[in-house]
């Protein structure tokens, strides 16, 4: 079976603990949790970047999550409350059913939900939130489906911001170019496994 | 043990290489462990400009194995000569280029270009990419162009050439003589078996070039007949792939007698 | 949930059969389930008399496949229809017949017969069984034979007519566009493609008439590719087959458009 | 992966419990070799026959097995001692570190033991210890490699003798022809997994 990339949603050094969290979603996602408590599984990693929040200190940011895209930024979030910022979060998830992480982000930030189908939160989407709260943001940081960093990367042109891509992959480290996205770089594309998957929002066309 | 083999003119250590095209250009698993300890280095296609390659995805998973349309995405020729080769350099590891083109006049200029580069110790002729529109496979299954193709090539090239054969033909044996008589000092088997995948979301094929090549353990048995039948009738070396994982893969392999 | 589908004049519940060879003549399987579920029955290729086979081992496992070089093992075509058809009457399920042959004459008599046994609704025209010597598989890569073999079955049977592709060939198209242009109903798709494997402890391949068949999960992404591909250019019926193990395999195979 | 036939070496209906014994070999009894106590495996069976011991009562009887031939052996043992035979058990294994199932056989009747380079018992092969013991018996049953039982049923022919065989196999219950053996019946084969594994020595051509 191929590997399957997953973020790094949390991790203690003090007690060498890493946290995932991922969705079932398919066969390895389904396999991976059917591992038992003491048992080991075959990592290849940390690979790529992740966000970067050196001189993010003091200031108003915005972060957004849609679906498993949740879970990359409740250590972000951490981080950034730490950088003494003042941060928001918008998570975005289809139905009231497959939310997930509300408490431990509302126990860190101000944060908005809001379901698809309008069952919890606010009925619509993260940009709808967006729109609603006008506020203005120095910073924005995004994770999730390709469709909603699309809108996002859009709707806040304007401001700087970070987001954070999917794609299926072959190799994971660079080697085959299979999780390549257009950029606006001197290649003219960007690897997302290796270069990524965090992106400078204007770097990359979606 | 002396594990190290002849290949078409050159002394390899062992007969352990990557497949084209699985490697990039060496950078990313130098980081893993030291290429010194390969046969050979195979690096990725080339062809004579710069190719952003097919839309994404490009890989799907499938059973034991995957699919890939990456469609040649590469720098181009010279720039892989001058940014990605001298890294390669510093390996004791014989260095063989992968050549692709959509028409005569690619390849043969690909060829020559990487033939001169002294870091190149080999050439391997992709007449077998099944995932870009023009070039590459139309070679691959008529053997009167592969002929013609092979030669052209070996004329304007002074290092080994291997030909490396698709499966996607119903005579592997009157691809691999047509190449031999051309002049080719070995052959490389196999590309990938062209497939597909439907995405049962969108009930559309779930790979954006649509179709995609199948490699890994699924095409074993298909790689390991297609040596053995081409073994039969030809005496120059074999680099075989298709599938090999294990120790016991490889073992298979090279008990068709061919070389890798 | 009305899941019956239209096969070229033959009206079956449902598109799930068996593939002709895995399941010999329905006895086996009727202990183990209600053959009355089965959209159809698809048995074992009959030939004009009784053969053998091929000799033991005549299976192998490879990684989500097997190779099986059963070598067309059948009592022969009147004793089909004596011993074995009679069985199956008692189902309210078609029989469709697999039709081999090691030349055009043989083709014709076995297609003949079976089409006047009142049992069998339909004939499956195995022109691509890899496993014999001589016999099936040249009728099923050169498109000129196979229009040919499948215009003189035609012309001798009654009943609906599928020809059964082989996939070791370079241009699926072609061949579906002769089968189809010389009277076939519909399509079967595919049947396995040829392999091998090298028996470690003996170094020699492991089955005994060398290559084999490669069916199973393995294969499923060239089944795919194939149906896609054929189906661009031809509208007649295709019963789907290669590696269909679950649910989602069927849909996977529903979504190209064939029928099965 | 394609299911892998093993004989039902004892069984007892009291408790509802089924005896395999397999030697580990390659990637199947190694996946089996790692369940778990508690866990469920998915079983087709039991097919095909067994040896039919009816009306074989009072006599002398020989047992011949070979490598993870014997496993199947030891209930056959059972019930012929239960039939009041007079039973001797030959086992050929390759070397002393093959060698399983000794004392339970001894415990259960007379057994000799060969193995192949002569590490222990007898040095040589069960035809070897055959010869040697220069019996007399009314019967015979074996089971192991198909090398051995060819020669027991050269050097036996004129005992009544059933042997059970092996072969590789598809789908176990007779619908693949897979499994066949040329043989001396009106359809000219049989099939090992349906019709057999056990044959008269008579019937079957190795
Ligand atoms: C950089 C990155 C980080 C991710 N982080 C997380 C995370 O923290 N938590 C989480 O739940 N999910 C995350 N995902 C998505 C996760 O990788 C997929 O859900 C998972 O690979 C699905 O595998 P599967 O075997 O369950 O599904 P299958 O559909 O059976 O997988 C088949 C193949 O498709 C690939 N694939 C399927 N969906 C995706 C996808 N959305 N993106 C990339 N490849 C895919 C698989 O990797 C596999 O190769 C991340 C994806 C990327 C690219
Ligand atoms: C009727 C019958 C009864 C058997 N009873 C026993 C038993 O009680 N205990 C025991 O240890 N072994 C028994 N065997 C042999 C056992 O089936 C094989 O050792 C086992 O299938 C090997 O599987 P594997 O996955 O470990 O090996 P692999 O080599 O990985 O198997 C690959 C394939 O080859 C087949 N295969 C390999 N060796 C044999 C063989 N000798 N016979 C048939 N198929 C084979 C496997 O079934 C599988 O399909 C019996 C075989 C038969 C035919
Ligand atoms: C992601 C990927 C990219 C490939 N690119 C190339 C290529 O550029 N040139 C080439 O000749 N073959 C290419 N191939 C084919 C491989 O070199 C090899 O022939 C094939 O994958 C079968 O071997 P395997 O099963 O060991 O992977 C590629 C294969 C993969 C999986
Ligand atoms: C043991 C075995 C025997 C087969 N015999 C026949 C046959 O007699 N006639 C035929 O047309 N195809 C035969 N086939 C091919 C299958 O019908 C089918 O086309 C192929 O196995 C691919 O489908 P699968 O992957 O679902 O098995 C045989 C396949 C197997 C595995
Ligand atoms: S997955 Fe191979 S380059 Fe990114
Ligand atoms: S294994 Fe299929 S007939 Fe015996």
């Amino acid at each position: 079976m191929l590997r399957r990339p997953i973020s790094i949603a949390d991790y203690d050094k003090q007690i060498n603990q890493l946290t995932i969290i991922y969705k079932v979603f398919g066969e390895g996602t389904d396999w991976l949790a059917r591992q038992l408590p003491g048992g080991q599984i075959n990592v290849l990693g940390p690979l790529g970047n992740g966000f970067d929040l050196s001189g993010i200190q003091g200031q108003t940011v915005i972060v957004i999550g849609g679906g498993v895209g949740v879970p990359p930024l409740y250590n972000l979030v951490k981080q950034l409350n730490s950088q003494f910022n003042d941060v928001t979060a918008i998570l975005g998830y289809q139905s009231k059913v497959s939310i997930f992480y509300e408490k431990e982000f509302k126990d860190l930030t101000q944060t908005y939900i809001a379901t698809d189908d309008g069952t919890y939160g606010y009925d619509g989407l993260v940009t709808d939130v967006i729109r609603e709260l006008r506020f203005s943001y120095d910073h924005y940081f995004s994770c999730g489906p390709t469709g909603m960093l699309k809108a996002v990367q859009h709707q806040l042109s304007d401001i700087d911001g970070y987001i954070s891509i999917e794609e299926r992959m072959g190799c994971g480290v660079g080697a085959c170019f299979a999780c390549v996205c257009q950029a606006d770089n001197d290649k003219g594309y960007v690897k997302i496994c290796q270069d990524g998957p965090v992106f400078h929002a204007k770097e990359v066309t979606l | 043990m002396n594990l190290s083999v002849q290949l078409g003119g050159l002394t390899l250590k062992n007969p352990v290489m990557p497949a084209s095209g699985c490697f990039g250009f060496g950078q990313e698993f130098s980081q893993f462990y030291d290429l010194n300890t390969l046969g050979a280095i195979v690096i990725k296609a080339a062809t004579g400009e710069a190719r952003f390659g097919n839309p994404t995805p490009r890989v799907a998973e499938t059973s034991s194995g995957m699919l890939n349309a990456i469609g040649l995405q590469n720098p181009g020729v010279d720039q892989i000569i001058k940014q990605e080769l001298p890294f390669l350099e510093q390996f004791d590891t014989p260095v063989i280029a992968n050549v692709a083109g959509s028409s005569e006049e690619e390849y043969v200029i690909v060829a020559e270009k990487l033939s001169k580069a002294s870091t190149v110790k080999a050439l391997e002729l992709n007449i077998s990419c099944p995932n870009v529109k023009e070039g590459g496979i139309q070679f691959g299954t008529d053997p009167e162009l592969a002929y013609q193709l092979t030669n052209k090539v070996k004329n304007v090239s002074s290092k080994p050439l291997f030909v490396k054969l698709s499966p996607n033909v119903t005579n592997i044996v009157s691809m691999a003589k047509a190449v031999e008589e051309a002049g080719a000092d070995g052959l490389s088997m196999i590309n990938t078996l062209t497939g597909m995948k439907i995405d049962l979301k969108t009930r559309k094929p779930l790979i954006a070039n649509e179709t995609g090549g199948l490699s890994g353990p699924a095409i074993k048995p298909i790689a390991i007949r297609m040596i053995h039948q081409v073994r039969q009738v030809s005496n120059i070396p074999i680099i075989g792939m298709g599938g090999i994982t294990t120790s016991e893969d490889v073992l298979e392999f090279y008990w068709q007698g061919p070389t890798q």
